[in-house]
This record gives C-alpha cells, structure tokens and sequence, in this order.
C-alpha cells in the first residue's frame, strides 16, 4: 500500500497495483481483504475504483467510509501496510460512441467512481455535468473535483448544509432539461439510483445505474449478490450483480423488488420447496 | 520429492484429492477465468435442480465470526439447461465433473439421476441431502438414516453402474454414522460431508435477522472442527467408505486435517470467495506438507490420524514403491 | 437514561439476565478476584457429579478458528465436597447460583437433585444434558427427546417446587425443537442452549488428534451462529419458555442477539477465558445497546426479531412506565 | 508497548504495565492476547514474566520463541503498538529465609524467568549458579546475564555449538556437588524439569520446578492446565498448573504420568463414565 488520505466523512488508500490498473475500465471495483492473517473476517469488501494512476507501475484508489468491523481495520491501515486486493472485478460502464451530453449523478461515496467515467466521456467528446449528493456536506464526495470537470455541478444536501437542501433527484429534471442531456450515470444508495432511473425514464433517456448488494464473493460463483433484472426477452432473472453488474441500464432493473423474488422472476417459487443450500 | 496425489473415489481415479464443493465454483466457467480447471481433482457443480430456481430473496449473506451464512436457496437454470451448456462446457474441457442433485422428493432425485445417466462428462453423481422432504413437512432427509438412504437407493439403483454415487451428509443430526452407515447400506459409493449446518444470525441495527431468509447454512473454519470431527467418527466405523472431506478448508494444513481424518478428497468451497486461486495453492500446499512428512503417496496418509498414540508412523520411503 | 434489566426464570428474579455459563466460572472464587459476583444476573456451577471426577487426561484444549475445543470431562470434587465447601461460600456472598448437574443414569441425576434440595442457595438447577447415557450405549441424553424427557421428568419430581429446573440442550440433534419440547413437557420450567457440539481437531505435525480425548466441545464465536438459530427455533415453538442463550458471546452486541432470537438471559463461557471481566462488560455494553435503541425496560425486547419484517418496533419510551 | 527487539532466536516484548508490575513477583506469568481485534485466535498466550523495570511508571518484559500463529503475530509488533496484557498470574517460587546456595536451572528460553529469582535470591544473601541448556547456541537465553550474575555458569547445549555437548542434567549432579547446593529452581521443558527433579532428589535437595501446560484461562476457571501433583495427604490430584502453580515442588509432579489420568489420582475414571463437557 502507498498512502492513505481522509477526506471529510471518508477515507481513501491508494494501493500498488499494476496488474488492476493495466485492465482497469470506469466501473470496476476490488475485493479488498480486510483483517489481517488469521482475522475471523472470512469476505473480501467491495470498493469502486476511484481512480489509477501511473505512479509505482499503476496505482488504484478507492474510497470509503467507515460502516462496519472490515472498513473500521482498513481505516487504521497506515502508509506502507500492504493490502490484499482483487480486480478489477464487474462491469464497467458501457460508454456511447457519439459525443452526448452525459449526467453524472453520485450519492454519498458512489460519487467517486463517476470521475473515471466523466474523464473517459470527456475524452470521447462528450459533455459531462455533475449532479452530487448526501445527507449533510462532509458526506458530499468529490464536489472540487467536479466542479473543475464539469459544465455545470449542482449539489444536493438533506440538512442543506451545502448546495440546495433535498435529493439529488429533486433537482436532476431540471439538470436533464438544462443541459439537454441525453444520457444518464448513477451510482449511490439503491433508494437513489430508483429515483434516478424514473427521472430518466420520464425523459425518456438512457440511464446506466452501478448498483450495490451484499457480496460474498465479487467473482460470480456464490449467488449472493442477486437482484431482479429485466432481460432482452422481457423475463425477469435474479442476476448476479458482480459479474451482470453492478452496473445495469437502470430500466431494466427492478428496484421495487429487489430483496424480494418477484413471483413473474425465472424459477420464481411455485412448489414452495425451500433449501438450506 | 514428489508425491503420488492420486485417490480414488469408489473407481473413479482423480489426479489429485483436491475438488470444488457444491454450489461454491458457479457453473465452472467464472473459475476458469482464474485457473486451470483441469489441474484439480474435479469441479463439483451446485445443485441441479429439476426445474429453474429463482432461489431465496437478498440479503442471502451474512458474515459470522470465522464463517459464513448464506441462503442461496439453490438458484440454478434447472437440469435441461444444465445439460444444454453447462455440462457440455466442462465435458469439452476434460474437467473432470462432479454432478451435485438436489430434490424435494425421492422421485425428483431419482428424476434427475435418470437424467444424467446419458449425460456424458459426469464423473460422479452427488446426492445433496440437505434438502426439505416435501412430503415429510421439510424435514430435510440428511437429518435421518432412512430418509437418506431411500433417495441414495433409488439413485443408485437407476445411474449407470459406473458412475460412483456420493452421499453429502449434513452434521445437523443426533448421529452422523447412523446416517452414514445407512446410505452406505443404502448403496452410496462415497460420502461427503459436512454440508452447511443451519446457523442464524441477528442484525441488532435492524433487530431483526441478517438474512432474508432468516437461517440459513453456515460454512467456512467456523464449522472446521465439526467436518473434522464427522468425518474422524465415519471412517472409524467405516473405514473402507472413500470420504470426501470439507468444510473450512482455506490452507493445505486444513485439507491435511481432513485426510489424516480419513477423507480421501478434500472440498474447498467459502475459501473461494475469498481467494478465486485457493484450489491450486490448498493442493500445492498439502503436496508440500506430506512431501515434507517423508511420504511419497498421499494414499499412506489417509486416516494416519487413526492410529493409536504410540505407534510410529510407516514412512513409504522404506520401503520399494509397488508399482500401482 | 437506565435499563430495568431484571428477568425471570420461572419463578426466579434475576437482577440482569448476564449469567456465567455452565463449567467456565472455577468454583466462583477465582473470579471474584476480579469483579463482584454479585452484580451478574447468576453465576452457574460446573456440572456437579455425584463422585470427584479427575476428569479427561491432557491435552484438554485446543483452538480452532473463533473458537475452541476442550475436553475437560467434568473434572470436579464431586456432591459431597461441593455441597460442604462451594456451596456455601456461594451462599455466604448471596450469590445468585444456579447449579448444573451432571450423570450418567437417570438415577444419577436424579440422586443428585435430591442432594440439593435442602441446600440453601440454590436459585435454580440446570441440568447438563449432553453427557453419556450409560445404560443406552454411551449416547448423549441431549440428542433424543425422550431420553432427555426422562431425565427431567425424574429431577423435576424430587426438585423442590420453587427452584426451577433448566434443561439444557444441545444443538447435536435432528431436531432441537422436538428436544426442548420433550424437556418441557417432561417438566422443564427452562430451557438452556447450547452446549459445545462435538467437534475435533487434528495436529498436522504430530498427526494424531490434538487433544488426548480425540474429540472434545466446540466453544467461543464459532457456534455463535448454531446458538441463535436453536434459541429462534425453540422461541419460534414454545414463545412462552424462559431461555437461557449461550454460545460464544464475547460483547453486549452478542447478548443482544441472543436477546433478539428470544433469550431472556444470556450466558458468558468461552468470554471469560480471555477476559476475566466479560461479564460486567458485556452486561453493560448490552444495557448500553438497548438504552440506544430507546426501550427502558430489558422484558420488551425479548424475542423482538421475531416480529414481521414491516412491523414498527414499540418502543416504551412511548408508554408509561406501569409499576411492574 | 515500548519496544521489541531479537534476541539470538528469541523475541522480547517491553510493555508498560504499572499494574502488573506492582503485584509482581518472581515466577509470575502474563496472559497476553494475539491477532488484534476481530482476530480467530481466542485464547491468551501465556509468558513468564521475564523482567520488570520502574520506567514508565513499570514496564513488563518477556521473551518468547515463534512457535505458532499467535507467537507469529507478537513478532510482527513494532514499538508503540499495543498489547493487551492480564496478569500478573500463577503462583510464585518460594523464597527460602535463609541465604542457602541456589542452583538456577534453565532450558531454552526458561531461563528467561530465571533472573528475578536469582535476584530476590541474591537480595536474601543465597549464593546463585546458573546451569543453562538448548538445542544449540542461539537457543541459550541469558548467557550473559548469568555470567555477570552467578558465581558460576555451566552451559550445554546438544549440538555442543556453546558450553558442553549436551543437556544439563548431565551436568547438574556436579554443578550441585561443587558449589554444595541447598536447593535447585528450574524451568525448561517437561522433560528437562523430569531430569532436573531426578537429579535432586538424587542428591535429596528441595527442588521447585515451572512446569508448562496448555493454558485457555490462565486463572483458574477452564481446568484445561491441569497435571497430576501429589498433594501433602498423599493423594494424587488433577491440579491446575495456572494457579496452583506453575511452580511446583519438583518431587509432587508426577512427570511421568503427565499427559494421563493416574489410576490412583482422585477422581479417576472407575466406572468408564465419558463427558463431552
Ligand atoms: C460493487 C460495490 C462497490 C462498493 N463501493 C464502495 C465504495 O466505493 N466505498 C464504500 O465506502 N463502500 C462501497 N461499497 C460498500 C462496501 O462494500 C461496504 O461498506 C463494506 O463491505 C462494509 O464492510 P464492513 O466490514 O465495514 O461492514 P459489515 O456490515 O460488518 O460487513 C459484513 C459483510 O457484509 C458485506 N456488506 C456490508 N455492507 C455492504 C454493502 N453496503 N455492500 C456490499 N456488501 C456489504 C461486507 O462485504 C461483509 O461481507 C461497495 C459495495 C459494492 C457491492
Ligand atoms: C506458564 C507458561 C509460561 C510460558 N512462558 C513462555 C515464555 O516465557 N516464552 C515462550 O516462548 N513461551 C512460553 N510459554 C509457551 C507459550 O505460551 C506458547 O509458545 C504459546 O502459547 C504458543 O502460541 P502460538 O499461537 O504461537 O502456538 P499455537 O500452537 O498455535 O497455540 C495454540 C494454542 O495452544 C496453546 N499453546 C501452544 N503451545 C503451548 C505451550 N507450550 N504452552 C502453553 N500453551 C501452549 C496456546 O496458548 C494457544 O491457546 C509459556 C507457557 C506457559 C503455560
Ligand atoms: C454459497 C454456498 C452455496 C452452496 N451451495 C451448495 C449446493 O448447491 N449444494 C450442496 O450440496 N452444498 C452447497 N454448499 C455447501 C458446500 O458445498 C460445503 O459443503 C460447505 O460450504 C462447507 O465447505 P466450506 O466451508 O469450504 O464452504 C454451499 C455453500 C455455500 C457457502
Ligand atoms: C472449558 C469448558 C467447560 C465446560 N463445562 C461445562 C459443564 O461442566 N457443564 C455444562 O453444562 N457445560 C459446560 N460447558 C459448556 C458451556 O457452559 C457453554 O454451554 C458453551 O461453552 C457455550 O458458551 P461459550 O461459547 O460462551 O463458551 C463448558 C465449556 C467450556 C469451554
Ligand atoms: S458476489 Fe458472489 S456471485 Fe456475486
Ligand atoms: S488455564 Fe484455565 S484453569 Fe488453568
């Protein structure tokens, strides 16, 4: 590991990692060991990419806040520690061909893995503006930055304590139509990312969402990471958000069921059997 | 010096003792991506299902201290689709195929192992037993010696003769042998154990459970000492019955534990989650361990464990090594 | 603002409801070096038997992941010593005491009950249920109902009819629920979970068991996930029989776990050996957890995982206080 | 934590323990806990108490070889680090009134305990001599230390690498001849504190042995410690070695038949009755 910063209400550690950086693509994220030798702690934590930078053969940064037991340990890692990652692991953003006109929308920490995605569209023409928010300012990630990226960045507080008081999507229509954008990007709490999505779709626009479940695995053989998702023939199947995501067209997804198996889902239970396994 | 890691389930030969568990290596192809399949001893498929399963709502996951409670609830395409990609993908690739069958009746088991019977690529069927007996108000069938061994009879009796049927047994029962001695009686050519005993956990945020499903199975070293322990008392009272020993495993040091118990394979399931590489490092490190033991054939060290406190272990270096 | 954290077993008040567990408190005295036995809910005995018992020869212990593994054997003086000697310095200190017994006859058992009964200072007997049955092969009375029944049954008849009679289980079983009702039934005024499922560990170096006994309890976090699902299941079936909940709690968050599932005390072990204060801490962490949750009084959130998933919790902050 | 620092084979931990070091005495013990929090390691590790210094208000120090995961980890500590540390534990050596001549036995690294008792005994006017043992040169601890504190110093070690080729019962009988010992202190392994006992009863002086035995608790309460130890009536008894010891009489231990039940010891198994708990 190289360094570790704090950032207001979140914390970011910068990793060696040139085997990460080398297929890196705006929307993966890692699986970061966390605990040490013999922890108790058995699962890898996911983390969007951040960002990667040349430095040291390539470095990847990943920010986060303190939730839990895993993100509480690698708070207290210090300069030179090293850590055990995996990656780059998901989907990355499916990114146009033409140069549009693309909002970035980001809640809480989910706003740090937009910046990749700006810079990539940025560098294929597009226009980019911002849309971020949290609860309260210190929890508002990456507002410099966007506002030196975008056209425009409009940011969002619950307690008002910073840009407007409200949600994200109190002010994205007026974003949609300001700029006339023609596609949308999200990352941020579930909650949120619904919101997105029915904005988008009543301006009837694109809108690719990078979602968050829980993970045990991060590489596709557990099955714990399921949502329900639309497909191409109109059936709904319970996906695996790491490796069909966790970035997933935000129409497709059903957001109102997740948690639930919809009883309309593939395989949706009918006998009522249950299993342990 | 290197060592003979051959072993034998019934008579199918594996290169080596190291395999997937059950429901933890996806369909095979997302491993793939890591390593080489063909370099273990085979993949065990999750749980193929008659038809499709959505399996149980999210949270499906939750951590516990050294383990891990999930409750996938067998999600899978179902048998047709299995057949259709699934199992032609590993045939194709020589990876060697443990088919794992889970059911809700006797006659969804015997079903599906009918239907694999023309399958080619299936090197051994699995039964899991760990599912809800629908007709026994879901009683899962691992809990009982005679609910087991019917499904185990009915399988076996239609599966080609060839192909080793392998009971999984679940620690969730007053007694392991009993159920053991019953499928093998029952006609299993194997066994293995432990599946997921049934673990909860709370989320005192929420004050309601961690997983949707509210139990569900809990792996990883947690439950180590009670694989240990099942497999240590069912090769003691059936000591010719070939094991495949699991739970826990995240080091060859662990897979060794399971050996010296008597297993004669070794499942590596959770620790997948954690290292998509464990299969390979877990067999290069128990290759090491019994190398280092002076042994030259993994087969002497199955069930070492056995042996009463003052006996000197045999050391095949001193003797000729028999042509096999 | 401050918790009313008394709870009942039967009859009995207990001042909170965190108590020692069965067999990790010495004989009280080692502990009462550290902290005042007094302030715990109850301090639980060894599992007294009716001889001294030099117990099982060493190496007893063993750690495995989160957790360990002993084989003590109910080592211990025996009735007639405890009954001079420990007893009633328990008693001199008014120190809440609940004494496990333990025998490997019904009539052992029940011999045993007999003996306390005109011993002052027992506030309950609980009684060890996962020890070897004699006269059935050596097999565990905890794992079979009726075996289980029996004994109860025999103890709660002798057993004066204000100490209260704790069955404690454990999860070794096909069915803990068909257990605890059979104990219930039997006469069981409580019921007590979990005792160390057998687990077993192999030392990789010597490549024998690691502990002289070969196999030997599991303790500590590891089976903190059986522990809660037993007491869910056993509350979910029999909402109305006081519970108390063990099995790897380390802090106030674990009690609060056990409190959730439906225990109305909660029992410190494995804690003990790596923090001689586990109890008061984990007395006060877990008044701490219900204080911020907004309850005032510990009685209201017993079992309170069990409600619907939709339904609003109540918290009594919102009522008034009735004198209870 | 104060400091760390190598020791030939062996690591020694300062730690300051005000606490500990105001009840401390010669022999005492420490139960020190591994892996940090969140770690799968329950149990404490348990070191004699090598050294104790005013500085810091008291500092404690140990000296232990890597012998596992948890002995691992303490290597790895650095300064500053933390250590959470329960003692002081055990019983104590005795102390004679008189100022009688001490040999001070040692092998591998439990000579470390060795040197505050040779200084309380040397504070009461006994006249000390250090007979230390190891496997090899490396694994002699306080060589120096002895040299500068004992009248005499005899090493062995099985290699021959330092001292005499051999264990230091071989040399004890005449070490107890020379210096005309009233009494041997002894900690080293089981089989080692088997000889030395030998050795004095041969030579009938009072010996006090530190024995070594799984420990979960280290006060008293698991019963895991235990070893069979004639008591003054006679009877043999499970005893535990945390707190009835570690210090024994050497002659109460029943060396051979540690690791078993003695048939005659109080308690033992006559009707075949078989506890899990
Ligand atoms: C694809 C993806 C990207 C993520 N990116 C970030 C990020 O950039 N910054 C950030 O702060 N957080 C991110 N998260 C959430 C982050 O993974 C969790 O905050 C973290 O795992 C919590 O670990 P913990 O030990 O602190 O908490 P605990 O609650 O103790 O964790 C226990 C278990 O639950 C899992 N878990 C708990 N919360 C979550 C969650 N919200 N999502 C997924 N798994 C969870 C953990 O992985 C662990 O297995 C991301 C999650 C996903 C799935
Ligand atoms: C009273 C006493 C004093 C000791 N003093 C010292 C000392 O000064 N220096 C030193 O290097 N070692 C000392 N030891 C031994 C030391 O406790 C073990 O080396 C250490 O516990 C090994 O831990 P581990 O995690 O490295 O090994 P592991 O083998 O992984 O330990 C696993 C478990 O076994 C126990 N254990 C393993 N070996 C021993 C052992 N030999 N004695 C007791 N418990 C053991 C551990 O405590 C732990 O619970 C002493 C032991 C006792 C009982
Ligand atoms: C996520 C998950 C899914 C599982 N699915 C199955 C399954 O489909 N069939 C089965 O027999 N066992 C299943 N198991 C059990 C494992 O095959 C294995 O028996 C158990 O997890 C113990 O091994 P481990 O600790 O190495 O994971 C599953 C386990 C996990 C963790
Ligand atoms: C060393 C040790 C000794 C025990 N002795 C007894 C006993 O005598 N009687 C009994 O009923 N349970 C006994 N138990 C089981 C505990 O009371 C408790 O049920 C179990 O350890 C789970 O709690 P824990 O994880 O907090 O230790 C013992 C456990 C340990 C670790
Ligand atoms: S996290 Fe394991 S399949 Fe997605
Ligand atoms: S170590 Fe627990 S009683 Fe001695």
């Amino acid at each position: 590991m190289l360094t570790t910063r704090q950032v207001d209400a979140y914390h970011a550690l910068t990793v060696v990692a040139p085997g990460i950086v080398e297929r890196f693509r705006p929307g993966h994220f890692v699986g970061v060991a966390v605990g040490g030798p013999h922890t108790s702690m058995l699962t890898r934590r996911a983390f969007s990419i951040h960002d990667v930078k040349p430095d040291y053969g390539g470095t990847v940064e990943f920010v986060f806040a303190v939730n839990g037991p895993g993100t509480a340990w690698l708070a207290g890692r210090r300069a030179r520690d090293t850590l055990d990652l995996v990656g780059p692991l998901g989907r990355p953003f499916p990114l146009p061909r033409d140069p549009v006109n693309c909002v970035m929308v980001g809640g809480e920490y989910g706003s740090a893995m937009l910046f990749a995605v700006a810079d990539a569209l940025q560098r294929r023409g597009c226009r980019v503006d911002f849309v971020l928010g949290a609860a309260s300012a210190d929890r508002v990630f990456g507002a410099m930055r966007a506002r030196r990226m975008g056209e425009t960045t409009t940011l969002t507080t619950e307690d008002g304590s910073l840009g407007m008081r409200g949600r994200v999507t109190d002010v994205l229509p007026g974003v949609i139509a300001d700029v006339r954008a023609d596609a949308v990007y999200a990352c941020g709490p579930m909650e949120m990312l619904r919101g997105v999505t029915d904005v988008a779709v009543e301006f009837d626009i694109p809108v690719q969402v990078a979602v968050e479940e829980r993970m045990a695995c991060g590489i596709g053989v557990c099955m714990t990471c399921v949502l329900p998702v639309i497909g191409d023939d109109g059936v709904t199947r319970m996906v695996r958000s790491c490796v069909e995501g966790p970035v997933f067209r935000g129409e497709r997804v059903r957001f109102d069921d997740v948690g639930t198996i919809p009883f309309d889902a593939l395989g949706a239970p009918g006998g009522g059997s249950r299993n342990v396994g | 010096m290197s060592v003979d890691m051959r072993t034998y389930l019934g008579h199918v030969e594996l290169a080596n003792p190291v395999v997937t568990a059950a429901g933890c290596a996806g369909s095979g192809a997302e491993l793939a991506q890591f390593f080489d399949l063909g370099r273990i001893g085979a993949l065990t498929t999750r749980s193929i299902t008659m038809a499709p399963r959505a399996g149980r709502p999210t949270p499906r996951m939750a951590e516990t201290p050294s383990g891990l409670l999930n409750a996938v609830g067998l999600q899978g395409p179902g048998v047709d689709a299995f057949l259709a990609r699934e199992l032609p993908w590993l045939a194709q690739r020589n990876i060697r195929t443990v088919v794992s069958i889970g059911g809700g009746t006797v006659a969804e088991y015997t079903a599906l192992a009918r239907r694999l019977n023309d399958a080619p690529g299936v090197a051994a069927v699995e039964v899991n037993l760990s599912c809800p007996n629908i007709e026994d108000r879901g009683r899962v069938f691992a809990r009982d010696g005679a609910a087991s061994a019917e499904v185990i009879a009915s399988v076996r009796a239609v599966m080609r003769y060839d192909v080793p049927v392998v009971a999984k047994l679940s620690p969730d029962t007053a007694d392991i042998v009993t159920v053991a001695r019953a499928c093998v009686d029952g006609g299993a050519d194997a066994l293995s154990m432990i599946n997921n005993p049934l673990g909860m956990s709370i989320d005192t945020e929420t004050m309601l459970p961690s997983l949707a499903a509210g139990t569900g199975g809990l792996s990883g070293p947690a439950v180590r000492p009670l694989a240990v322990r099942c497999v240590w008392q069912v090769r003691a009272a059936l000591p010719t019955v070939p094991i495949i020993g699991m739970g826990g495993v995240l080091t060859g040091r662990d897979a060794f534990e399971f050996i010296l118990a008597g297993a004669c394979a070794v499942a590596v399931g959770t620790a997948l989650f954690h290292d998509p590489y464990a299969c390979l490092r877990v067999l290069r490190e128990l290759e090491e361990l019994v190398a280092a033991r002076g042994y030259t054939r993994l087969a002497d060290v199955i069930g070492l464990a056995h042996r009463p406190p003052g006996a000197t272990t045999r050391h095949r270096t001193d003797f000729e090594e028999s042509p096999l």
